[in-house]
Order: structure tokens, then C-alpha cells, then sequence
């Protein structure tokens, strides 16, 4: 599975309801490689936009017209656990838990 | 929570540089492994090249990339592809443990290239400085 | 301080002088004098202030980073984004490397009145050997120093003893002159922030600061070859424009050849004056051959990734030389085509103002990124001036093209 | 038909249409006044230039090769400027028009080629007296302009 083509794919929950898409993949060192720790979902235009400059990830403090937009756009993102993952696909990913029991991104990466 | 890191930013299209700083290609595109039954996707390789980045880009123009790569690659090589055991640090670049002509089939063109062109120009062995 | 310090100053202030003037600038500011006097004066305090801004931002992320600018904006925009990016700035810079070429080959003929298209392939030689065998520091300090002769049109301005009265007034109008239209004067507007905004002027001075390994250490000499240098080639662009207006506006002369920018300052300081005008030409020209060159293989490069630059044994960087290679002959078979230079010039500098928002937002971004700037992001100056600047060059930006056709490159 | 497709096809039918803005011939009387008076304006613009060129010959203040390659400039332009104009062909009512342009233009451009040949051999004595002309042809091409203007 590419990178690649696992940004963009469809995220369903365990009821099968969309989620969203995935804007980024969140990798952590783990006994001397890199593992997959979790998902970053989001959904529309702007928000494509935003993770695309860099905002998603906490990398842009400003200038403040973009950030204040990107915060706004950005605070209906999410994040899912890797754990949370049970079918890893290049088109669409589903989830073992309800979309209610994700965590906000702005809680992993306050703007 | 910042235990873990953007893909996207600490990986996707960073500079790769070999074990003497020289570059020769970005990341362009990195390969995760489908877990089995319990256990989570691993990087199991980092793509570098036109081939990689054309797929990437998709449609014509990705092609058109691709294209001359794809043709320089001898049938049944895979497309080049680095461990990430070499890798030695992540910022602020992708710094390898190797030298880069020690990889399979990284960077071809550049090597083609300075055999058939750039080293038959006279003083082409010395810096200007 | 120690006085080898004090050198590298102006050395580098100089170079800076010398890449803010190049073939746009110097018709441009030429028409835009014949035809509009001073009234678009303003326009060039605007640029200036605008590729001031950015180009210390660029620099400033060369020195944390050891990473031009837009080697980054693939980084974060992704390849789709930078490879818009990378085409959109090499058809501008590729014409205008045609036109930096066919503009040396215009000052040799005026010197030697030898047709310019004989001069193509001189040029390209000399560009190719000047590349090949000077250092990259030696190479923008000779032509730096040899386009300071550009400073003779201030002088000039002096010399011609104009109404400073009439000058003022006519730099506050912000309005065309009567026999003009106003779609004609906003595309000399787009022109002049084409001209003087080039986006390569930035790629190339953050470029530039990593090949001469600079490092945040370096900080205050680079803001200082921004303070000096930019401001002191937006003088000499009003400088160009100001004798343009006093000696061909009134006879109601359309400037549209490259020699009509040497005349005014031939009239006013006679065969010495025009000579050291045609040098200045020649060096300003020939230095923007060579930045507009290496900016375009510099992007090429950086987009893949590919080891690039002067720095580096060349069989080291087979493909960036050989992309500069391949660079240079096309521009000179496309400059043999007898393709009228001016033309190519006008176009590409409106072309260029097109694509200064996409090519400035990447570089704001990353500036501001902290855990990657450290203390050298953006402050709130950088970020107040940029933000203006991108919000104004959109304008410009959506307004170029249209205006490029409506008006037939100002000729209508 | 995919997205990428229309938007090929939108913006060939965009650069078509453009091209053929600045490439199409004047088809009623004012558009051809137009063209005629930017052609008047050019040829003025080329015996001014010659003009102030001759102006610093004169008082020696610019070099021979650059003032050879300038005439030439001129002379050039205003034949390419003429060349252009005459190939039009004059809507209804403008037969008029196109007879006095091409024949002051004509004019000029004769004035201007026997600078272009008297300093490409050298005679630089004989300049000013084929100068003399200029500044009438200028006067009488500007007021050409302003009747032409529609």
C-alpha cells in the first residue's frame, strides 16, 4: 500500500457511515522502524486545502488570516487510533468503533 | 501528543541525501505493508525517482514522467525502492547511512548521464571554485 | 567589524543591484517613462517593497534551512502544486532567458553595429565558459560591479535638468495621461510589477545564500544586501523612467527598441555617458542571463531532488548540468529565430506578474513554520508586508493575461 | 467526457479565441480608423527618434555604430509598420483614409531609408541636410493622426 493512495482514501466507521477522508498519516519510531500510529480525517475543499499547507500538522502559525481560517476549517477534523483501524485498504479504510468515539484534531494539534 | 509525526511532513517528498550529504532524490513516495490480524502498517520502504513520482502524479502528465525511467530500468528489476534500515536521520533531510551508487538502481539517469555526457566535457572533474 | 567583512557588504549589495535590473526592467521602465511620465512611479515602490519582503523571507529560510525556498514548497504543497509551480516559472524564465540573451546581443551591437542575431552564439559561448569556469561568487560580484555603470542614469536625471517640480507632480498623478486609456495604463501597471516582482530574483538570492553556504550567522549581511540592494535598483528603475519621460515624451516617442534606452543618457552626458550605459546594459543583461539560467535549472533540480550547483564538481551533478546545458542552447536557437525581443520581454513579464501569488504563498508558509524557523520565522513586519503583497499580486495576477490581450501588449 | 478533458477543451477554445482577437482584420470603418491612426502614431514615433538621434550626432554626443544601428531601427519599423498597413483592406467609405496614410507614411519612410543608407556608408556630413524634412513629416503625421482617430 502506497502512502500515496491511502491520503484521500474513504474512512467508513463500524456502522459503515463515512467518516471522511484521510488527510494524513500519523507515524511514530517503534523498535527501530516506523509504524503507523494513527489517522488524521477530514472532509471538503478548504480542509484539503488546509492539511495541503502544512496547517493540519501544526506547521503554519500564521500569518493570521490563514491561520484563523484554517483553525476554523481544521476544528471538524479528526483523528483515529491505528488500533482503531480493522481493514487497511488503498481506496477505503474501516473502522472498528463509531465515529462518536474519535478524538478532534484540534485536541492532537492545537492551532 | 506529540509522540508521533505528520507523515506528510517529516517523509513525503523530503530530500534524500546520501551518507556524504551528495543529494539525489526526494521521497517520492513512501510504502506502507497491510497488517496482519492485530498488528499496525510498518514503512517498509521509501520510493524515490520519476517512476514513483509519476504514478504519484497520475494522468498524462504522470506518465509522461514516469515514462523514460520506466524504459531505462531493465524488465523484471524492481523500481527503486530504499530500506529504511539506511535511514540515518530525518531532518532536516532524509539522510541515508550509505553512499548512493551503492544503491540498486537509484538514481540511473544521473549516472547514465555522467558517463555519457557531463564527464567527456573537459574539466568536468573539478568544481569552479 | 574587520574590513574584509565590510567588502563582502558591498560586494553583495552590489550583486543585488545588478539582479533587480535586467531586460524587463529596462523596457518597461522605458515605455512606462515615454508614455506615462512618472505616474506609475508608485508601482515601483510598491515592487520593491514586495520582492524586498520576500526575498529576505527566502533568504532567511536558506540560512535556517540550508534549503532554497521552493526545494521546500514541494515539501509541504506536495508534488502537484510545486510541479504547476515549476512549469509556470520555467515558461517565464525560459523566455526570459531568451530575452536576457538577445538583450547582451543588443548592447554588443550597439557597440560594433554588427547585427545582434550574429552575437546569439557568442553570447551563449560566453555564458556557457563564464559558467563552466568562474566560481559562483566571483561570477555575480564582476557582473554586480560592472552593472553599478547602470548608476550613470541617475546621473543622467541630474544632467538634463528637468522641471523637479513637474517631476513631483507628475509622479502623485495616479492616473493615465490624456492620450492614453486606462486599460492600457493598469497593463503597464502588470508590467512593471512583472518586471521588477521577478519571482527568480528570489529563487536565485535564496539559492544563491546556500551555495555561499550562509548560515543564520549571516543574517545581518543578508538583510543588508535586501536594504541597499533592492532599493537602490528600484531607484535606478525610476532613474530610467525619469529620463525617458524628459526626452521622449514630449516628442511622443513609443520606446520599442533596446537603443532607446541608451539615447537619453547619451544626450545628456554625451559618447562617455552612452558608452557606460551599453556597458551597463551589457553587464545587467548578461548577469540576468546567467540568474535567469541558474534559477531555471535550480528548480528543475530541487523539484527532484537532484544534487545541483556551481559548488559541486559537475559529474556530481550530471543531470543539473546537463539541464543548464540543454537550457542555454534552447534559449539561443529560440533567440536565432529573430523572435522580436521586446515582444518576448512584454510577455513574459506579464506573464510573470501572473504567477506571483502561487509562487510567493509556499515561501510565506514555510517562514512561519516554527519548530522549522525556530527564531527566524516570520515576525509580524514580514507577515503584514507579504500578506499585502500577495493579496495585491492576486489582483495583478488575475488581471494580467486579459489585460495583456485586450491592450496587444500596450500597443493599442 | 472526464473533467480534465472539458477543461483542455475550454481553454484551447479560450487561447483560439485570443489569438484570433489580436489577429483579426478590422472589419468596420472606426476599427480600421483605428489601426490607421496606430500606424501614423508609429511612423511618428520613428522620425521623432531619428530625429533626436540626429540631434546627438550632430553635437558628436553618441557614438556612430549605436546611431547606424538606431536609424536602421526606424527605418525598419516604419516599413514593417506601412508593410502591415497596406496589406488590410479598407471596409466601405475608409478608401480615403488608406490613401493618405500610405502615401504621407510612404513619405516618411523614404526620408528615414536614405538616413538608414547615408550612415551605413559613412556620410555622416550629408545627415543633417537629410534631416531637414523630419520635423515637417512629424508635424504632418501628427496632425494625420488626430483626423484618422475615429
Amino acid at each position: 500500500m502506497r502512502l500515496s493512495e491511502l491520503l484521500g482514501s474513504e474512512v467508513v466507521d463500524a456502522a459503515g457511515r463515512r467518516v471522511g477522508l484521510v488527510r494524513d498519516c500519523r507515524i511514530r519510531v517503534a523498535d527501530g522502524s516506523w509504524e503507523v500510529a494513527g489517522l488524521v480525517l477530514g472532509e471538503g475543499m478548504l480542509d484539503r486545502a488546509a492539511h495541503a499547507c502544512g496547517l493540519g500538522a501544526g506547521r503554519a502559525s500564521g500569518p493570521w488570516p490563514l491561520r484563523t481560517i484554517a483553525a476554523r476549517v481544521l476544528a471538524r477534523g479528526l483523528f483515529v487510533s491505528a488500533e482503531d483501524v480493522s481493514v487497511w485498504g488503498a481506496a477505503r479504510v474501516e473502522l472498528s468503533v463509531d465515529r462518536r468515539a474519535l478524538t478532534p484534531l484540534p485536541e492532537l494539534v492545537p492551532a | 501528543m506529540s509522540e508521533h509525526v505528520s507523515a506528510r511532513i517529516a517523509l513525503l517528498d523530503k530530500q534524500i541525501v546520501d551518507r556524504d550529504r551528495l543529494a539525489f532524490g526526494r521521497v517520492d513516495d513512501v510504502e506502507l505493508s497491510i497488517p496482519t490480524e492485530g498488528a499496525l502498517p510498518r514503512v517498509e520502504a521509501l520510493h524515490t525517482g520519476a517512476e514513483a513520482l509519476g504514478d504519484r502524479l497520475g494522468g498524462v502528465l504522470g506518465r509522461w514522467i514516469g515514462a523514460p525511467a520506466r524504459r531505462l530500468r531493465s524488465d523484471g528489476d524492481a523500481p527503486p525502492a530504499i530500506d529504511p534500515e539506511l535511514v540515518d536521520q530525518v531532518d532536516p533531510f532524509v539522510k541515508l547511512r550509505a553512499r548512493f551508487h551503492e544503491l540498486e538502481g537509484v538514481a540511473g539517469f544521473e549516472h547514465w548521464l555522467a558517463r555519457n555526457l557531463v564527464e567527456r566535457l573537459p574539466g568536468a572533474g573539478h568544481a569552479a571554485e | 567589524m574587520n574590513p574584509s567583512r565590510v567588502f563582502v557588504f558591498t560586494l553583495g549589495t552590489l550583486s543585488a543591484i545588478g539582479g533587480f535590473i535586467d531586460i524587463g526592467d529596462l523596457v518597461a521602465d522605458a515605455q512606462v517613462g515615454a508614455r506615462f511620465g512618472l505616474r506609475l512611479a508608485w508601482v515601483t515602490l510598491f515592487s520593491v517593497a514586495g520582492i524586498m519582503c520576500f526575498a529576505e523571507m527566502a533568504g532567511r529560510v536558506a540560512l535556517k534551512t540550508q534549503r532554497p525556498a521552493l526545494a521546500l514548497a514541494r515539501s509541504r504543497f506536495g508534488p502537484r502544486y510545486a510541479l504547476f509551480g515549476l512549469i509556470g516559472s520555467l515558461l517565464v524564465t525560459g523566455l526570459l532567458i531568451t530575452a536576457e540573451l538577445s538583450g547582451v546581443a543588443l548592447a554588443l551591437e550597439l557597440a560594433s553595429s554588427v547585427h545582434y542575431l550574429a552575437w546569439i552564439p557568442v553570447v551563449v559561448l560566453l555564458v556557457a565558459l563564464v559558467l563552466w569556469l568562474l566560481p559562483f561568487e566571483a561570477m555575480e560580484r564582476i557582473y554586480g560591479v560592472l552593472g553599478l555603470t547602470m548608476l550613470v542614469y541617475v546621473v543622467a536625471v541630474w544632467k538634463l535638468a528637468p522641471d523637479w517640480q513637474g517631476l513631483w507632480s507628475s509622479a502623485t498623478t495616479l492616473k493615465p495621461v490624456a492620450s492614453e486609456s486606462w486599460p492600457v495604463y493598469l497593463f503597464f501597471v502588470v508590467t512593471l510589477i512583472g518586471a521588477q516582482m521577478t519571482p527568480y530574483e528570489m529563487f536565485f538570492f535564496s539559492s544563491g545564500a546556500v551555495e555561499s553556504r550562509w548560515r543564520p550567522k549571516d543574517l545581518v549581511e543578508m538583510r543588508i544586501n535586501v536594504i541597499v540592494g533592492f532599493p537602490l535598483g528600484g531607484l535606478l528603475a525610476i532613474a530610467i523612467q525619469a529620463v525617458a519621460f524628459l526626452v521622449f515624451f514630449e516628442p511622443g516617442v513609443r520606446v520599442e527598441h533596446l537603443s532607446e534606452t541608451a539615447l537619453p543618457v547619451g544626450i545628456a552626458l554625451g559618447k562617455i555617458g552612452l558608452v557606460i550605459a551599453i556597458v551597463g546594459i551589457f553587464a545587467a543583461t548578461f548577469g540576468a542571463t546567467l540568474e535567469t539560467l541558474l534559477a531555471s535549472s535550480y528548480d528543475i533540480a530541487q523539484y527532484f531532488g537532484w544534487s545541483y550547483g556551481k559548488l559541486q564538481v559537475p559529474a556530481r551533478a550530471a543531470r543539473f548540468t546537463t539541464v543548464t546545458l540543454v537550457l542555454l542552447l534552447a534559449s539561443g536557437a529560440f533567440a536565432l529565430t529573430s523572435i522580436n525581443p521586446i515582444t518576448v520581454t512584454i510577455v513574459a513579464v506579464a506573464c510573470s506578474a501572473a504567477l506571483l501569488p502561487f509562487l510567493f504563498l509556499p515561501v510565506l508558509l514555510v517562514a512561519n513554520d516554527r519548530e522549522l524557523m525556530g527564531e527566524l520565522a516570520n515576525g509580524w513586519l514580514s507577515n503584514a508586508v507579504g500578506m499585502i503583497t500577495i493579496a495585491l499580486s492576486l489582483l495583478v495576477s488575475v488581471a494580467a493575461i486579459p489585460l495583456l490581450i485586450l491592450t496587444r501588449g500596450g500597443t493599442a | 467526457m472526464t473533467r480534465g478533458a472539458v477543461l483542455a477543451l475550454a481553454t484551447l477554445a479560450v487561447i483560439a479565441g485570443a489569438l484570433w482577437y489580436l489577429q483579426a482584420p478590422p472589419r468596420s470603418a472606426g476599427a480600421y480608423r483605428d489601426r490607421a491612426a496606430n500606424v501614423v502614431d508609429s511612423v511618428h514615433s520613428q522620425v521623432q527618434v531619428a530625429r533626436l538621434w540626429l540631434g546627438a550626432v550632430e553635437s558628436g554626443e553618441v557614438t556612430h555604430p549605436a546611431a547606424i544601428i538606431a536609424l536602421q531601427e526606424a527605418d525598419d519599423d516604419a516599413a514593417r509598420a506601412l508593410g502591415d498597413f497596406e496589406q488590410l483592406d479598407p471596409p466601405a467609405g475608409t478608401d480615403e483614409v488608406r490613401h493618405r496614410v500610405s502615401t504621407l507614411t510612404g513619405e516618411a519612410g523614404g526620408a528615414l531609408a536614405q538616413l538608414r543608407i547615408a550612415a551605413n556608408r559613412g556620410e555622416w556630413q550629408r545627415l543633417p541636410r537629410l534631416g531637414r524634412p523630419l520635423p515637417r513629416l512629424a508635424r504632418r503625421l501628427d496632425a494625420l493622426e488626430r483626423e484618422t482617430s475615429p
